[in-house]
Order: structure tokens, then C-alpha cells, then sequence
């Protein structure tokens, strides 16, 4: 990590807000997300963290504020684009192509990821990097055996693996992470840390989880929402002890 | 001030052809294209109910039941096994259903026009604002704020509307919690049947009742279920009132453009508000 | 042998039936099928592959037709690329459709599409009706002269129409496999994580929306030649409802389906017609159970046949 | 070498729109051929039924396949649109088109189709049968209302220039579209204005509803209603007692006083029970003439035939003199003009009462060109 | 006697059989848990026993009666209810309407609109918000507190806690102890083992689509050495 990019921040929301009606789901939410970092977002249910997410990724309309990715303002453009700049995310609902295979369902997104226009005239099983990028996150996400199984055949466990698969093919620079341990089993959280340990190296991540543990244990720095604000940010430890967090979110653990 | 009065029954008259299919096409989900042809059959109905009894209100009653017990008939023989599959697989469903009911027509009644009559009660002309409006108009205007408030009552703030309107997404969760989707369906089906019918029935002492008269108003249902958001009886009402009175206008002023303005008010719609001027969408993440 | 091939087989036996059958009185009902699967595979790419009901082909189908009337007939534009026009031309407005009717999805991008080729049907019947003879419609419309050969008979007819078959087939069948045909089965699949892995969805959907226009208006051309006429019939949703019946009936989704569809279909309204004053109540009953019998359409269901017959051979 | 039998292909719309209009067409023209014995030029009339839908498509469809199994001619479609569709084929293939029902004046147009015959009416004559009908029931004030397409409106205008010069003040021109079903708001335009005559130039169900709606509103008390096709026997029993006083110009009547007339009428009622329609009476005459005309070339070539009928007279048709105009192939014939009245048994309830024949001198322009 | 009794149930989905010779059962009020790694099976055996996914061979037995044969809605109307993994709210509904629509079939019982809201303060909040808008943890809730207002006998329960923040799960589990102290049995899947340690008296372990252990949970915790060579927990 050099000099430069330590100071310049990614990603970068200035001031923004959603609303539904008169109901705001995100506001006065300003951050600067700096490179190599990996943030924990959390907060109590319907805080709008999924929000803040939609609202960087371009799913929900910003009713205020601007949103920059690598000192590119990105607000307004459509999800497709800002996956080209460099953003890709999982979803807390999953979101795959239920019946196609699994190993479709990656080549989809490796193909997304290297062709801009849909070529027609050849045959897609020739194009042989797809394929290779495929086979290469089959195997990181752990589903090596499972390529010729339909993804919505897959238990709730695995179609959540598949779902950080098909965000991690578009090699994003900025990963958004909504609950991406949800449903995971109790065997494997430790080996789902570790993938998303690895695949943020080089990367920013943004992580949303209620596992606390987990939390707590990989993030660089965690920010707390409460009611559509940022109630607090800062390293674990801090939050742990902050009696905000605590009295909003974390309840009086032992 | 008589246009009104007109656009207002053109209005009422256009919710009760449509009422049938807004309340299938929202609850069910299914296009019902054959509602033309149940329409059409109501019509017919009430026609042979009046000359047998002579009497309009028997064809008014009669109508909408016989049609309902075909409808759930045509639910439980053909459209209960395709549920699960793809929704367009109804769409060749109820093109088939046009084909048997206006076959069934034709062999039943031929094909020479009938007619009806208004009732005793609303026959002649009420002198208003000048003009003298046929009182059959008033009792269609009456008749159909009287079906749409009852449709509303059933369907948003019933139970029962609440049902089929969770069925319509999850049929499978709703049955976990012990309600019987299968019947609610059919009885969904049937009624809107039923009111197809009825709309045939009313509409009988206005139009000519043949064998293609089912196919012209299909269009015109259409329009007022997308204006008006899918299978919400308020926002169909509405609709049908708005289409009435722009029509009512265009007859006025410039009576070759009146198919025109009504769908240049459904694509202004669309483009404005695409789920329809009274509906509210979800999200997806 | 595959089922698929075996799929193949059938189709090339029905639409070879001319050949096989020469001096046969069914070379109309085949020249129809013809133009009617050009119609049905382009129209498939929009409704089987990229999952959008569109009841508005018969917009383009339509403005192919009056396309290709008016410059052979009154600009005096030769045949083939009077065809060609047609195409652009159905194209064009598919493209125009699209802009608008993409915003929605479901059945109210069916909805939509029925509306907009509902007005351009009003258009045509009456205030465009200097340009297309209003509900009377052009009669007299040509077709081709090339090579010295009549076109006239329809028998020679075939054979054009036929090459023009083979090529619309191939062009989609390289779609269906190509990377083209697989973005747009992921956003049929899951338009939400279609774009979020970077589809531009909209511009995928306006682009096979503007191909499968293309289609449709090189059909409606061919149709409106085979018949020697074109009337704004060929704009009203019902023969939109045509397609779509069609293409369910054989197999939505599949390469051959459609034209299978197209087929059936046809040979009915012919046959039965011939049979009995009844035949629309049975080719309504026939739809019927069809669609409670076979839920992958005619073609869905001769595979299924196949693969019990020939176990094993799985393709 | 003579053929096994004279083969007729007739595309008749037995569904669709029009589905009402095939079946007195084919009992017509079916009684036509019997009651010559069944036979022409020696050997048995062959007819193929076929149904076309009222579209198009399927009727050229089904006389490709017809003349391709050996038809030597078409007996034709009954919409315009079907019309149309079919003179592109049997001008290609050189096969007499016999109609005997479509109206549309550009059919039978100078110089146009050499193998198209009309032996009915014209909706260009029955639009001057209007403005004669006008000028006789003494007419000062007319409002017109028409259906919106190309046909109509030029009728219209030809009859707004007429009427005018005739000293008859046109009020007003309404062009709902075709296929209207509300009628009530131009009704009560009509009503109050002070016209004391409305042209209706719409037909079938149009007309139906506006004169079932115009009957509600009692828009026929203080105004007469009239129009080139408005009404027949058919049309008015589906709109009921509301019809009676309607006035229009009538295809064919079986109430006309002539030999010829009274002989179908009354074979055609002990053939089928019930009085020929209009297209009954259409079809009989022109497949009658036709016929006639083939048996006197005594010849199988159909170039023969197209001569024969050409300039051909028929003195004693159903409906008096007619005559093939060799120009444009159009028969030229006198107008019959009827009121709908009450009827008593053995006649419907409502029936068509001719009040008015007009002469084909005034109905038919000269051949342009 | 049993609540409910699987008896050798296979289920398959297509050809692939998922469920091999199942049996289990649970008791009138007492709580029950199902435990197994991703794709071990849980969902499918909750289904199979709400009559979602149809059993190839085996018996059900609910209050001492065969209810092989019964249908979905007959099993929730004899007082099964399901909270499924993936939620399945009503899309088009609100939060009130999709809590209401459970007490259409008007069981009698201890629960009603208002303890729901007292339960999760936070749905009396969102009350008037159509289903699809609410937030992943908002859904849970709504999920289960419409489970609760069918008032069952037998609550099956497919990781209720999925999603949800801390501070709610713990309400949670003491909703849970309080609703089997009203006697309500319950049939829980859970991915973190604290809830069903915490609150199961009796254990499933369910491997492949094979119960390869039950027993108690004091049982499980002295026996973790050789289960987890078992099934790998
Ligand atoms: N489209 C929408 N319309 C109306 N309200 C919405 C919409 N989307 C989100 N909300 C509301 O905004 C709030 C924030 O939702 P969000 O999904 O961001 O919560 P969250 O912090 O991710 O919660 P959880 O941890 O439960 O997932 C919720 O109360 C939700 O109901
Ligand atoms: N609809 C389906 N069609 C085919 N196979 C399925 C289907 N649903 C589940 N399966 C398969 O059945 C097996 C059991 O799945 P199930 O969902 O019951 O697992 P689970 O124990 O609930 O896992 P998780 O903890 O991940 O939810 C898995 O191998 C899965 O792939
Ligand atoms: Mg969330
Ligand atoms: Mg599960």
C-alpha cells in the first residue's frame, strides 16, 4: 500500500440520504472508505444498512448527496456501471440464477465481467478465459463438486458461498458484503472468515453482519447505525466499550 | 354539464366491463383473455332469461350466476393444474376458453343478433341540463358505484381479499397457515366470471349482442386495469372514470381521435407512472 | 440420436413436404409455415429466451408488411431490399417500443407493448390512411423477381422462402449459444443479479427486442408477398396473440418449438376447417389440453417421448 | 380437355365478424345451382365450402389451395379487406372472382381487375341513393356521422357536395372510429341541434348501437334517420322496436314484384324454411348470372367467359334489369330504398318496407376514363 | 404419546433422494432440535413434516392419528406452523395485514396481535409497510411472530435467528423458553449452536439426509469428542 493511496479514500459518500415517502431509510450519512480496509457495518434491524449498500451499489435512488468511487462520481449511475468501475456486492436476500447450474451461473458472471457488448456469433462454450475464471472461483468458494448442480437445488448455505462467488467475479476493487455468514453453517463460518479474509486482500471491503464475533474479530474499523444515521465509528474495541452500541445493539454480553 | 352526466355512465359502464378481469388479473395474476367471451356469454344469458321471464332483473341475477359456476368449472378443470408453471401458459389457456365459449354460443344461440331491452323502470329519457339523458345511464352510474364499493369492501379490506392477495405470491405459505388457497381460488375465479357476466348483462339493452362482441371490449378492459394499477378496485374505478370523461370529451370536440386520446392517456400513464396511477412498488435487495 | 436431433428431423420432414410431395396441394399451408416460423423464432428470442411477453410483434410483423407494399409498389424498389427495409423497418420500431417499455417489467411490459402496437393498429386503419388504404389495406402486393425465375408459383416461392427459413434458424440458433443468448437467459433467470454483475440489462433487452423486430418485419414483408396484400389486421394484437399461442404450443424457449408450434397450428386451422364448421371450438379445446398436458409444449413433450423410448440417450 | 366437373371454390366468412353473412351466401348460391339443374356447360357444379374466418390470410390462403386443386373460379369474400386479398390472387392466376356482397366502390374500378365481377351494389351508388332518398323525404337539415375510415369519408364528401348543391344545409359530420360502442355523447350533440334528418354512414353493429342508444335517448321522435346501409332485416332485429322508421338503402328485398323474384323467394322458402336475406338474394342472382353467362360460351377456356359476361344483360334478374358494365365489371342496377315497419306473420316482426327505387341513371356515374 | 412421529420417511426431490429412512419425534411441549451442516437435510425434513415436500415412503403421525395423507392446510389447521428459512413474507401485504392473515383460521390460544408487537416493538414500528420493503432482521421477525399467531401445538422453526441483531435474539430465545412454557412444543433448526444448546432438552443430528445421533443435550456435549468425528459439527 503506497503513500498515496493510504491518504485517498476509494470510496466516498458525501451527505446522503434515502427516503421512502416521508420515512428516511439513510441519512446525514457521510464516509470516506479508504483502500485495503475492511469495514464492519453494523446496527440493529432496519437500521438501513442494506440501505446505505443499495444506495452506494445504485439500487436505491439517493434523495440527497453524492456518492464518489476513486474520486469518480458515480452518483445516479446504474448498478451495471458502477460494477464496471470497480464495485461489486453480495446480497442479505440471495440473488442467483436459480435454475441454471452453478457452474453457469459463474460463467455468467466471468463473462459479464470481461465482455461489455454480448458477442452472437460464436458459441459461448468456446470462449475458454471464461471458463477458466469460472473454474478458479468454483473451487475458492468451495463448491468444486457442485458445478453441474442446479444453483437452486443448492442448500441455503451453499447458494450463500455462490453468492460472494458470483460478487467476486467481476474482481471488484470495492466488495459490499450484506450478511454473507447468514445461513452458514456453524462448520464452516470459520472457513467462510477465512474466504472473505482472502478475498480482502487488495480490496476494500464493506462487511454488514450481525455475527459478532466474527465482526469484531476481522474488520479494521467498524461503523455503527442506528435509525438511518452513523451512530458511531472506529476500531473494535472502542465500539465494544461505546454505551451507544452497546444499549442499541450489542446488548449487555458477557 | 350533460357531457359529464354521459362521461361519468361511459365511465361507470367501462368499470363494470372491466370489474371482472381487474379483479382476476390482480388477485390471480392470470390475463384472463376469455373474459371477453364471458362477458359475452352474460349477455346472452340475460337475454334468454329475459325472454323466458320477461323480466330484465332475472337476466341481471341469473347471468352472473350461471357464468360463475362455469367459471369455476373452467378454474378447477383447466387453470388449477398450470398454477405452478409459468404464468403465460394461462394466456393459451383462456385463448382457448374464447374458442369453446364462443363455440358454445354459437351452437346454442346462432348467429343472429338478440336484443334487450331496459327495464320498465329505466326505460325513457330524464330531462337534464338541457339534454335528455336515457335513465337506464343513471342506473348504470348507480349500479356501478354500488358494485365498485362492494368490490372494494370485499377485496381491500376484507380477510378474504388479504388471502388472495398473499395467495397471489405465495400460495404455499398461505396454506401452511391452514387456509385453503385452492378454494379461494376457485372462488376468485368464478367471481370474476360472475362479474363478467354481469357487465354483459347491463350491457346488453346498450350494444348489439353477437358473437364479437366480447373480443372489442377486451382492449377496453385492459386499458382500465393498467391505468388503474393491477386488481386495485379503487384505482380501477378511478380509471374508468378518467377514460370515461376523456372520452366523453373527445366525443365532443373531436370524436375521430377518441381511440387515440384513450391510449395516448394509457401510454402517458405507463410512462409516468409505469405500475399504474394507483399502486405502490416493493423493493428488490 | 439425440432428441434434439430427432426434433430437427420432424421439422425438416414438415417443411419439406413440397419437396417430397411434389404437385401437392399444400405448398400454400407450407409457404405459410415458413414465414410464420421466421416470425415465431425471432419472436421466441424475446418471449423463451430473454423472458419478456411482448404483445406488441404484431406492430412490427405489421409495419414490415406495409413497408415492403409501399416500395415495391410505389417507389418502385426492387424486391430484396424492399425486404431488407422491412426488416430495419420492424426493427426500427422495435427499438422505438423498447425505450418505453423496458421501464416495466412482467405483464406490464406485455400490457405495454399490446397498447403501443394497439395505437400504431389505430394509425394505420385510420389517420395514416393515405399511406396504407386505411382498413381496406394495398392490394397487389408483389413478389420477387430474381434470377429469372416466377415467384409467381408458389411452388419456386418455396424454394426463396425456404433459404430465407434456414438462414433466420441458423442466425438464431447462434444467438441461443452464444454469450448474447446467455446474458439474456441470466436476466430472464434473475434481472436484479444480472445487473449487479454487470449486464447492461436495458441495452441487452432493446437489442434481441430490435432483433427479434427484425424478424418480425422480414416475415410481415414475406407474409404480405405470399398473400399479394396487406391490412392493418396484421397489426391487431390478436395476431400478436397468434405468436404467442404458437410458440407456447410448440415450446417456448426451444429452437424448434416454435416452429413446431407454428406447424400445429396452421395444419389445424386448415384441416380441422376442412372437417367441421365446428373447428374453432375444437382448436379451442385442443389449446386447452395442451397446455394442462404438455408443459413444455409439443416440443417438451416429443423429448420427454424420446428419452423413454430411447433411454440413455440423453443429449 | 373438358375437366370431370365445374369446380367452384367459394371463401365465405362462416366465423369472425362476418360469420352471419356466409350462410345466406351459400344457401343462395347453393340454390342457384340447383335450380339450373346443377350443371353447367354439361357437367355437375362442384362446390368447396371454405371458411375465411373474415381475415385475410386464411382466404387467400384457402383459394390458393382451392384454385391449385383445379377451381375455375372464386366465390368470393365478404368484407372489403378479404376482397382485396383475394383479386391479388385471381388476377395472378387468371380465375373470374365472382362478389357479390363487398360494397367498397375500388373493386370494380375502370380498367382494373379483368377477372373481378360485382354483380351487388356499390357503396358509391347506395350514397347517392341517400342524397335522392334526401331530396324526396323534402330534408333541410342533415347532421352525418360515419364510421372513420377512407371509404366513408370520401362517401361523405361526395354527398355534403351533392346535398348542398341541392339547397340542404349540413349541420355537422361526427367521424366516430370504427367499431364504436358509446354513441350517447354524439347522440346528444345531435339532439340539440335542429337538423331534422341524420346520415348514418355505418354499418352492422355500428349501426346497431347507435340506433339502439339513439332510441333511449329518443333521438328518432323529431329526426329521421337514414343512411346507405343501415338497415336490413337482420340488422334490425337486433336493434328492436327502436328501428322501425329507420331509413336505408336495401341490397335486395324478397318483397320485390317481379317473376323471377317470387320463383326464388318462394323456392328458396321451401328449400330452407325461412326468407332469403339480402345475401341470399345477392349470392342467387350473381351466381345465377354467371353461371349463365359460362354456359353460353360453350367453352372451358375462362378467357371466354370473362368476354361473355362483359356487357352481358340480364333482363329478368331478381331484382329487374341488370347489366355488366364491360369498363369496370360492376353490374349496374337499380337502387332500392326501404323503411323499417312493424311486421305481422308470416313476416319477421320487423321488415324492411321498399318505399323508393331509384334508376341506375342516377346512381351510376359514366365509366371514367 | 407423541405430538408428532416421523416414521421412516424418505423424500426425494426429483431422482437425488435427500431424506434416507428418517424418523423422529417430539413431544407435547417440549422443544426439539435439528442440527447438520449446510445441505445436511433440516429444511427438507421441516418441509416434508408441513406436507410442502411429499414423503416417497414412511409415516407421519400427528396426536396419535395418521396424517400421512393430510394436506398442507389440514396440517396447519391441526396446529403445525412453519417459519421458513427463507421468511417467505407476504410481498404485497403490510407488516399488520401479514401478522392478521394468521389468525384467519381463529385458533384459540395465548397468542394474539398485540403480544407480537410487544414481542418485536420494532414490526408495531413498520406496522403500515407493505412486506417487501422491510429490512432482512424485519422479515425474520415477522416471520416467526406469524408462526406465533396461528397459536400452534408444534412450531417448526428454520433458523429463526438468521439475520437477526443481537440484542433481538436474545428476546428471542426468551420468547422461545416463554412459548414452550405455555406448553407449545418446538421443532428448531438452528446454524448457531448456543440457541439449541441453551434451550433444547433433546438433539438431532442429521448428516446426507441420515439421523446419525439423538439423544440429550447434556448427552451431546459429553459425547462432542466422537459425534463430531461423526458429522464433522
Ligand atoms: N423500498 C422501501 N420502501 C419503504 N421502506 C423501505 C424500503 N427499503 C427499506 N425500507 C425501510 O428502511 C429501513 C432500513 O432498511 P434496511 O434494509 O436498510 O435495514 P438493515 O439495517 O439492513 O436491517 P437488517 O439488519 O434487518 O437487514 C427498514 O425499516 C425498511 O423497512
Ligand atoms: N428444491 C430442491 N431441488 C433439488 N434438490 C434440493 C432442493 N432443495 C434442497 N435440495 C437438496 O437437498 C439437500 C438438503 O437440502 P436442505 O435445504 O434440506 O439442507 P439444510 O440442511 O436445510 O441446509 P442449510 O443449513 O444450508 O439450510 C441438499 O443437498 C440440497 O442440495
Ligand atoms: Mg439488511
Ligand atoms: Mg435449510
Amino acid at each position: 500500500m503506497n503513500a498515496i493511496a493510504e491518504k485517498n479514500s476509494i470510496l466516498r459518500c458525501e451527505d446522503i440520504e434515502v427516503s421512502y415517502g416521508a420515512f428516511k431509510a439513510v441519512s446525514n450519512v457521510s464516509y470516506d472508505f479508504k483502500p485495503g480496509l475492511l469495514y464492519g457495518l453494523i446496527g440493529p434491524n432496519g437500521a438501513g444498512k442494506t440501505t446505505l449498500m443499495n444506495a452506494l451499489s445504485g439500487r436505491a435512488k439517493l434523495s440527497k448527496g453524492r456518492v464518489f468511487l476513486n474520486d469518480q462520481e458515480i452518483t445516479g449511475k446504474s448498478p451495471h456501471a458502477r460494477t464496471w468501475a470497480g464495485l461489486g456486492r453480495s446480497f442479505q436476500i440471495t440473488q442467483i440464477f436459480a435454475e441454471m447450474t452453478v457452474f453457469e451461473n459463474l460463467r455468467l458472471a466471468a463473462q459479464a465481467h470481461r465482455f461489455r457488448l454480448q458477442p452472437f456469433w460464436r458459441p459461448v462454450g468456446k470462449f475458454k478465459e471464461i471458463a477458466n475464471d469460472a473454474e478458479r472461483v468454483l473451487s475458492e468458494i468451495g463448491l468444486e463438486g457442485f458445478g453441474h448442480v442446479n444453483a437452486g437445488s443448492l442448500s441455503h448455505g451453499d447458494q450463500r458461498a455462490l453468492e460472494i462467488g458470483l460478487a467476486l467475479l467481476s474482481e471488484p476493487k470495492v466488495l459490499l458484503l450484506d450478511e454473507p455468514l447468514a445461513g452458514v453453517g456453524h462448520d464452516v463460518v470459520e472457513t467462510a472468515v477465512e474466504l472473505i479474509r482472502k478475498v480482502s486482500q487488495g480490496r476494500t471491503v464493506l462487511l454488514i453482519e450481525h455475527n459478532m464475533d466474527v465482526v469484531m474479530e476481522i474488520s479494521d474499523e467498524i461503523i455503527v447505525m442506528l435509525a438511518g444515521e452513523v451512530l458511531a465509528s472506529g476500531e473494535a474495541e472502542t465500539i465494544k466499550r461505546d454505551p451507544r452500541v452497546r444499549t442499541a445493539y450489542l446488548g449487555e454480553e458477557e | 354539464m350533460s357531457t359529464i352526466v354521459i362521461g361519468l355512465s361511459m365511465g361507470m359502464l367501462l368499470f363494470l366491463l372491466a370489474a371482472g378481469l381487474t379483479l382476476i388479473f390482480g388477485m390471480l395474476r392470470v390475463i384472463n383473455f376469455a373474459h371477453g367471451s364471458l362477458y359475452m356469454l352474460g349477455a346472452y344469458l340475460a337475454f334468454q332469461m329475459v325472454s323466458v321471464t320477461g323480466s330484465f332483473w332475472a337476466g341481471l341475477v341469473a347471468a352472473p350466476i350461471i357464468a360463475a359456476i362455469i367459471g369455476a368449472l373452467m378454474e378447477r378443470i383447466a387453470l388449477r393444474p398450470v398454477y405452478d408453471r409459468d404464468h403465460v401458459y394461462q394466456l393459451l389457456l383462456t385463448f382457448g376458453f374464447i374458442l369453446v365459449l364462443d363455440e358454445a354460443v354459437r351452437i346454442i344461440w346462432g348467429l343472429e343478433y338478440k336484443q334487450m331491452y331496459p327495464p320498465e323502470l329505466f326505460a325513457g329519457a330524464i330531462e337534464m341540463f338541457g339534454s335528455s339523458v336515457p335513465s337506464y345511464r343513471l342506473f348504470i352510474i348507480g349500479f356501478g358505484a354500488a358494485v365498485s364499493a362492494a368490490l372494494f369492501f370485499m377485496l381491500d379490506r376484507s380477510r378474504y381479499g388479504m388471502i388472495i392477495r398473499a395467495a397471489s405470491g405465495d400460495p404455499e405459505m398461505v396454506r401452511t397457515l391452514g387456509i385453503n388457497v385452492s378454494l379461494v381460488r376457485t372462488g376468485v375465479f368464478s367471481f370474476g366470471a360472475g362479474l363478467a357476466a354481469l357487465g354483459g348483462a347491463v350491457a346488453g339493452p346498450l350494444f348489439p349482442i353477437e358473437l364479437g362482441m366480447g373480443f372489442n371490449i377486451i382492449i377496453d378492459s385492459f386499458i382500465v386495469v393498467i391505468i388503474g394499477g393491477l386488481g386495485n378496485i379503487r384505482g380501477a374505478v378511478m380509471a374508468a372514470l378518467l377514460i370515461g370523461m376523456t372520452r366523453a370529451l373527445g366525443y365532443s370536440y373531436a370524436p375521430s381521435w377518441v381511440d387515440f386520446l384513450t391510449f395516448i392517456l394509457l401510454i402517458g400513464t405507463l410512462i409516468l407512472r409505469p405500475e399504474g396511477l394507483f399502486s405502490r412498488k416493493g423493493r428488490t435487495a | 440420436m439425440n432428441a434434439q436431433r430427432f426434433l430437427a428431423l420432424i421439422v425438416a420432414i414438415i417443411i419439406s413436404v413440397p419437396l417430397l410431395f411434389p404437385g401437392g396441394h399444400n405448398i400454400g399451408l407450407v409457404n405459410a409455415i415458413l414465414i410464420w416460423s421466421i416470425f415465431a423464432i425471432g419472436f421466441d428470442l424475446v418471449f423463451g429466451i430473454a423472458g419478456m411477453l411482448s404483445f406488441g410483434h404484431a406492430a412490427f410483423f405489421g409495419v414490415g408488411a406495409y413497408t415492403l407494399s409501399l416500395l415495391t409498389m410505389r417507389m418502385g424498389w426492387d424486391f430484396l431490399p424492399a425486404l431488407g427495409a422491412a426488416g430495419v423497418i420492424g426493427g426500427a420500431l422495435a427499438l422505438v417500443f423498447s425505450y418505453f417499455a423496458i421501464r416495466v417489467s412482467g405483464l406490464f411490459f406485455a400490457l405495454l407493448t399490446l397498447a403501443l402496437s394497439q395505437l400504431i393498429y389505430i394509425m394505420a386503419g385510420t389517420k395514416l390512411r393515405m399511406l396504407t388504404g386505411g382498413v381496406d389495406g394495398i392490394a397487389g402486393v408483389p413478389r420477387p423477381d430474381l434470377f429469372g425465375i416466377d415467384f409467381y408459383d408458389d411452388g419456386n416461392y418455396y424454394f426463396f422462402l425456404l433459404a430465407l427459413f434456414v438462414l433466420a434458424l441458423l442466425i438464431s440458433g447462434l444467438i441461443r449459444i452464444s454469450p448474447l443468448g446467455q446474458a439474456l437467459k441470466a436476466i430472464k433467470s434473475n434481472e436484479v443479479r444480472a445487473e449487479q454483475i454487470g449486464f447492461n440489462v436495458q441495452r441487452l433487452q432493446r437489442s434481441v427486442f430490435t432483433i427479434s423486430g427484425i424478424y418480425a418485419g422480414v416475415s410481415g414483408g414475406l407474409l404480405a408477398s405470399l398473400i399479394f396484400y396487406v391490412g392493418p389486421q396484421m397489426l391487431h394484437w390478436s395476431t400478436s396473440g397468434d405468436v404467442v399461442i404458437m410458440v407456447l404450443l410448440g415450446g417456448m424457449g426451444s429452437l424448434f418449438g416454435p416452429i413446431l408450434g407454428v406447424a400445429i397450428f396452421e395444419i389445424m386451422r386448415e384441416w380441422l376447417s376442412m372437417q367441421t364448421s365446428h373447428w374453432y371450438g375444437i382448436l379451442g379445446l385442443v389449446f386447452i389440453i395442451c397446455t394442462i398436458g404438455m408443459p413444455k409444449g409439443i416440443a417438451g413433450l416429443i423429448i420427454q417421448l424420446w428419452d423413454r423410448i430411447m433411454p440413455g440417450g440423453k443429449s | 380437355d373438358e375437366p370431370e366437373s365445374f369446380k367452384i371454390g367459394a371463401v365465405l366468412p362462416f366465423s369472425g365478424p362476418y360469420g352471419i353473412i356466409g350462410k345466406g351466401m351459400k344457401q343462395g348460391a347453393q340454390l342457384a345451382i340447383e335450380m339450373r339443374g346443377g350443371e353447367v356447360l354439361g357437367k355437375p357444379v362442384e362446390v368447396t365450402w371454405e371458411d375465411s374466418e373474415t381475415k385475410p390470410q386464411p382466404a387467400v390462403q384457402k383459394a390458393t389451395r382451392l384454385i391449385s386443386s383445379g377451381a375455375q373460379m372464386i366465390f368470393g369474400a365478404a368484407s372489403s379487406a378479404s376482397t382485396a386479398a383475394l383479386q391479388g390472387i385471381t388476377e395472378q392466376r387468371k380465375i373470374p372472382l365472382l362478389v357479390t356482397i363487398s360494397a367498397d366502390d375500388k373493386i370494380t374500378r375502370a380498367n382494373g381487375y379483368r377477372y373481378t365481377f360485382r354483380t351487388s351494389n356499390t357503396l358509391g351508388m347506395e350514397i347517392r341513393m341517400a342524397l335522392e332518398f334526401t331530396k324526396a323525404a323534402g330534408l333541410k337539415k342533415v347532421y352525418g356521422v360515419g364510421a372513420d375510415y377512407a371509404v366513408t369519408r370520401d362517401g361523405w364528401d361526395a354527398y355534403k357536395a351533392a346535398a348542398e348543391e341541392a339547397g340542404v344545409e349540413i349541420v355537422g359530420i361526427d367521424y366516430p372510429p370504427l367499431g364504436n360502442r358509446d354513441y350517447s355523447v354524439i347522440i346528444d350533440k345531435i339532439s340539440k341541434t335542429d337538423a331534422d334528418g341524420v346520415i348514418l354512414i355505418v354499418t352492422g353493429s355500428d349501426g346497431v348501437t347507435f340506433l339502439k342508444q339513439a332510441g333511449q335517448a329518443g333521438l328518432g321522435k323529431n329526426k329521421v334517420l337514414f343512411g346507405p346501409v343501415l338497415q336490413d332485416e337482420v340488422l334490425a332485429a337486433a336493434v328492436g322496436p327502436d328501428a322501425v322508421g329507420a331509413a336505408s338503402g336495401v341490397r335486395y328485398h324478397y318483397s320485390l314484384d317481379n317473376p323471377a323474384n317470387k320463383a326464388f323467394v318462394e323456392a328458396y322458402r321451401a328449400k330452407y324454411n325461412e326468407w332469403p336475406d339480402s345475401f341470399a338474394g345477392e349470392a342467387f342472382d350473381g351466381m345465377s348470372w354467371f353461371l349463365d353467362a359460362v354456359d353460353s360460351t360453350n367453352s372451358w377456356d375462362r378467357e371466354e367467359w370473362v368476354k361473355a359476361f362483359e356487357g352481358s344483360v340480364r333482363e329478368n334478374s331478381v331484382e329487374g334489369r341488370k347489366e355488366m358494365r364491360a369498363c369496370d365489371h360492376q353490374a349496374l342496377q337499380v337502387g332500392l330504398w326501404g323503411v323499417v315497419e312493424k311486421g305481422e306473420a308470416p313476416y319477421p316482426d320487423l321488415k324492411m318496407k321498399i318505399t323508393n327505387i331509384f334508376q341506375p341513371d342516377v346512381l351510376f356515374p359514366a365509366c371514367e376514363e | 404419546m407423541s405430538l408428532l412421529e416421523m416414521q421412516n420417511c424418505d423424500v426425494f426431490y426429483g431422482k437425488a433422494q435427500a431424506l434416507h429412512d428418517v424418523s423422529i419425534s417430539v413431544e407435547e411441549g417440549e422443544i426439539v432440535s435439528l442440527i447438520g451442516r449446510n445441505g445436511a437435510g433440516k429444511s427438507t425434513l421441516l418441509k416434508a413434516i408441513m406436507g410442502l415436500n411429499p414423503i416417497a415412503s414412511g409415516k407421519r403421525m400427528y396426536d396419535g392419528r395418521d396424517a400421512t395423507r393430510l394436506s398442507t392446510e389440514m396440517l396447519g389447521r391441526s396446529g403445525i406452523a412453519y417459519v421458513p428459512e427463507d421468511r417467505r413474507i407476504f410481498a404485497t401485504l403490510n407488516v399488520d395485514e401479514n401478522l392478521r392473515i394468521a389468525t384467519v383460521m381463529g385458533r384459540e390460544g395465548a397468542w394474539n396481535l398485540e403480544r407480537v408487537y410487544d414481542l418485536f416493538p420494532r414490526l408495531k414500528e413498520r406496522m403500515t409497510s407493505r412486506g417487501d420493503t422491510l429490512s432482512g432482521g424485519e422479515q425474520q421477525m415477522l416471520a416467526v411472530g406469524r408462526g406465533l399467531l396461528t397459536n400452534p401445538e408444534l412450531l417448526l422453526l428454520d433458523e429463526p435467528t438468521e439475520g437477526l441483531a443481537p440484542l433481538v435474539v436474545e428476546d428471542l430465545i426468551k420468547a422461545m423458553a416463554l412459548i414452550n412454557a405455555e406448553g407449545v412444543a418446538i421443532l428448531l433448526v438452528e446454524q448457531n449452536l448456543k440457541v439449541p444448546l441453551k434451550l433444547a432438552k433433546r438433539q438431532y443430528l442429521i448428516d446426507n439426509g441420515h439421523i446419525r445421533w439423538s439423544g440429550k443435550t447434556e448427552d451431546l456435549l459429553a459425547e462432542r469428542e466422537k459425534i463430531e468425528g461423526l458429522i464433522s459439527l
